[in-house]
């Protein structure tokens, strides 16, 4: 397939069309209210069916399968902010704050890109490896913490590290993510079998509600568009662009399938928006929200829902 | 019923906040504290900081005047500069006062 | 089967005896309460659930088929109002706003009456056209600006027609109605189907939980029921079925099925309690919302579910 | 620190009227407000209107005393004949009263 | 526009005493009253007693001076040996005085 | 199977994973919370659906099997309080007011460990009588009315008895259960059927949700296991042991099946935290709710969870 037919495709899924209504709400003003005790419910339900589900399939997984492409996780998790903080830093002359608050959103990840990732190669049938979800988990706090060290050493401060750490480890989503493994591991197969009526099967339709809420909370950063000016719109797509293919390549070199490099250059190419967002506003106060969480939120994420994904699965073609 | 004259002391902030605050206020000397979760405004700032987790909460403490003049300072000094904060005192007027001094 | 033995097995099904033990709590002053958030939550998704199955069904529907229904059902959305209007001004003496307001609620349509009818007829299986809930997404807003016109002229007002019309078309139960006939529309029954044990199969499931707390709703009502007199609660029972009757009529002139006709007729018969109030209380403020309200959901609304819906069936016998 | 005297107005109304009293008060000029959904009450108009969208909303601001006045006149003028609403205000302390002059 | 002072009361309180204090406030005399809902907060008595109902809840009415004091020592009489509860007087301002008196 | 061996399974279940999983995130400080409203939500669904399920079972029940489960039922509602006051009293030295308390809890029933043990018997496939669920609604009320009037009488009150039972009967679990039951009963089978992808299939996923939860609320308790001393720590173990033994021997008099008794002596053995609380903090507020809600809440619920619901059917295996 063609990739702009691929992205026909993807846009026509029920996930990308709820995003596009949550967006049109926010634009005609609508009274469309999602309360945000749903948002934080189906944000839960998402980390944790998506812990669960990568922890049973964990639990028939070889480890001499795994460790490649964990190490190459970790890898990602370690370059990519440095990259991006480089470029922000020289490219585009931000603080230094704003630029390490920048890279650590788009060195972590976004679990709900995952999940639309998963969906979309789901639709086409391509297999990819059940561990992804522990990827996701992996590649979450090291770009985090890598940020952080960065804007420390270059502003010379000092400051609580462990307090920093610790909420950093027990921020929901991690223990989300980490707790439903765990559970996924221990409980195994037979015991997701068990929950399956609610953790696996309605997982789709959950996300899509969830996207729905998604595009109502990023239509509301359209407003900051014009504030954070054109250097961060280009590089909330470009940047997505190169991060994704670089993993797409250790992803390759770490012998995965074709979906499964797919997946992990989608990881890579994805801009967290929970756990970086918590943790930078308070180890980072200085650098101003409305960049990271406008260019994770209503430029990347939305690049990546609708066009990223069959880009990055197109772009695999070339290392397979 | 004797009747004592306190300071009502409201902080409306981040929702991220809510935690350090608390913690905060504790070791300023505060001996109750009430949250109201999921309020939302808007402010000179713009737009709330971190939608994922609820947007603001107000915090409030009842006080003596001493302590509610070292709480505003407090957070004047500690996230006026950085951070979505607004914090107003009222006069409170309560019955056993030991219960807040 | 005899129509009392339809309303028996109407009122046997778990989706009237949730809404009856709804009543019932509130009645004996229990402590069970619904929060907001979860009722706001259960109605974006059944409207969501409505609109997304009505857009998969009107994927593969003829305009051929289509055209003479969606007319009637604007005749529909333009006459009950005006019948409605007179009545209550002739008849019931009432006031211009009031009547203007009860108006602009019985023209209009109930999503979850609408639904009612649905599991009814399914339950009984006879089918019915899979594009009414298109139906509901034209009958919802033409009575309510008729109903709205019918009062300026009345009272000789101005106002600003253009942000009334604005918030009428945004609001939520358009807005998710519309948005989620065009996702089903465009995503199609391949699209549905990845979503459908979210938004097919718990259904009937979720509308039960509904129904339970507009039981406790309506129940709150009760108390208003002496206040709005016995005039109204009469409209509140006779016009349903004159408008019920109107719909069937109406249904099986444009080639509906017998199924198809008492979907119709139903949908005629119920009183918005979404839509309506939200837009009359800012349009028409000086009219009595005890008035609206109670006849709306304490009197017409539980009166459909138990007794009108399994009538209009009984009723469409006569035109087929 | 320098303390100034505001005034804490606070409306509480029907839920369906949030986003119109907000529009209106920053037409009033207005430089922040705070608002607590999801409240419920009781008053001399029987029951809250229109159950689906939860039930009352307070809306307060912080604003000086002229402004204040303005705002009760003008909720009074505007919604008393035909809604559930209260209006009243407090006399509140602040730091930076610049911030909401 | 005519400008009384009232007292604004505030009893905070157990989720589960809501209904039972709303319906005695109604038989010491109170005309309106409002409560939100979901608030949380620690005070000397440790942990809220029943969380399966959301934790505490916050009531205020608008009521004369005298009322205001009865409520007060109500509350004092009834609540404060056994239960989770402050209760505190705002000086408030309101139009229509008539409404709440 | 060893009981050492049922205990492992039992612990390795997604249900009580969930459940640590959820102390783990408090012990942490993690930020992670459920929204109140949804903790709300869950626990409506849960206390309908055992209801549905259990009147739909119910509806096929003969009367002469269901007399006998019942009788024991309230015999067990009526003599474990009095044992667990005069324990309290006489062993524990505790004041009449927390005695009575804690004797409520303890002589009434925990809906969700109802659930869990069903989880588990189903698990092993072990079958138990469908009329289970009554049992709950009939253990749940009479041991808090006996420890309310011992409660009266040691201290001599008088008081609003009428409005003390009136707000026990409209209680929201007492509803949900009886009115959920009722539906079942009325509605059958085949209604049920129209309702189970949202009452019967998810069922234990949502249970799981909810553990997360209660694993939360638990361990929040834990800071308060100082205070209450170890002679309430050894209560809250060895008193359900006693009164799960006294269940299961009551059943095999019944004439239930091993399953079932095995139910009965779980339902005996549980605690309650939903009805019993809510009553005896109106009804006896002096007496301490951190004693009666840290024994049945961090002390009890997790060990009947954990250990004690293996062990009971363990110990089944000496009446059959
Ligand atoms: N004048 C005001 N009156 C009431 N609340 C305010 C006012 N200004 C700011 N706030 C609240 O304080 C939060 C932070 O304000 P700011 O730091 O100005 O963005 C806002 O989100 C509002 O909830
Ligand atoms: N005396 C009062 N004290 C506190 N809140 C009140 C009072 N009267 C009315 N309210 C609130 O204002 C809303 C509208 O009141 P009303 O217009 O009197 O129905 C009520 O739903 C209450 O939330
Ligand atoms: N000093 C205080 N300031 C504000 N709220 C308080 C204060 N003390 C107690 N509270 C509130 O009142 C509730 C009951 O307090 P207590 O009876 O002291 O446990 C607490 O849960 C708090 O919400
Ligand atoms: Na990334
Ligand atoms: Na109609
Ligand atoms: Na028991």
């Amino acid at each position: 397939m063609e990739i702009i037919e691929l992205v026909r495709l993807n846009l026509f899924s029920p996930m990308v069309l709820a995003f596009v209504l949550g967006v049109v709400a926010t634009l005609v003003r609508s009274d469309l209210k999602f309360p945000d005790e749903i948002y934080t419910a189906l944000s839960i339900y998402l980390l944790l069916a998506i812990g669960l589900k990568g922890g049973a399939e964990l639990s028939e997984t070889a480890l001499t399968e795994f460790w490649a492409p964990a190490l190459m996780t970790l890898i990602l998790g370690v370059t990519t902010p440095i990259v991006a903080y480089v470029v922000l830093r020289r490219l585009g002359g931000l603080e230094v704050a704003d630029a390490a608050a920048l890279a650590a959103h788009y060195g972590s990840v976004s679990a709900v890109t995952f999940a639309a990732v998963q969906t979309f190669l789901q639709a086409l049938e391509i297999p990819y490896e059940g561990f992804m979800a522990t990827l996701v988990a992996i590649l979450e706090v090291p770009a985090i913490i890598v940020a952080l060290i960065i804007a420390r050493v270059a502003l010379g401060q000092g400051g609580n590290w462990g307090e920093v750490l610790r909420e950093l480890l027990a921020g929901k989503s991690i223990l989300l993510l980490l707790g439903g493994m765990f559970i996924g591991l221990i409980a195994g197969k037979a015991g997701l079998e068990q929950v399956a009526p609610v953790f696996v099967d309605p997982f789709k339709g959950i996300l899509t509600l969830f996207l729905l809420e998604m595009g109502m909370v990023a239509a509301r950063r359209f407003r900051d568009l014009r504030r954070v000016g054109f250097f961060l719109i280009a590089f909330g797509i470009l940047m997505p662009i190169v991060n994704g293919t670089f993993g797409i390549w250790l992803g390759s070199l770490a012998g995965l399938s074709q979906g499964g490099a797919v997946v992990l250059g989608t990881l890579a190419a994805s801009a967290s928006y929970i756990a970086a967002p918590a943790a930078v506003r308070i180890a980072l106060p200085q650098a101003n929200p409305s960049y990271y969480l406008t260019a994770a939120l209503a430029i990347t994420f939305p690049f990546n829902l609708a066009i990223g994904i069959p880009l990055y699965y197109g772009l695999a073609g070339f290392f397979y | 019923m004797q009747k004592t004259r306190l300071k009502l002391v409201t902080i409306i902030t981040e929702a991220i906040l809510e935690d350090r605050m608390v913690r905060e206020l504790k070791q300023l000397g505060v001996r109750g504290y009430t949250v109201t979760g999921e309020v939302r405004g808007e402010g000179t700032r713009g737009l709330p900081t971190v939608d994922f987790d609820g947007q603001s909460v107000r915090i409030e403490t009842l006080v003596g005047h001493e302590l509610a003049d070292q709480i505003m300072a407090y957070v004047a000094e500690n996230y006026f500069a950085d951070y979505a904060v607004i914090v107003y005192s009222l006069d409170a007027e309560v019955l056993r006062s030991e219960k807040y001094l």
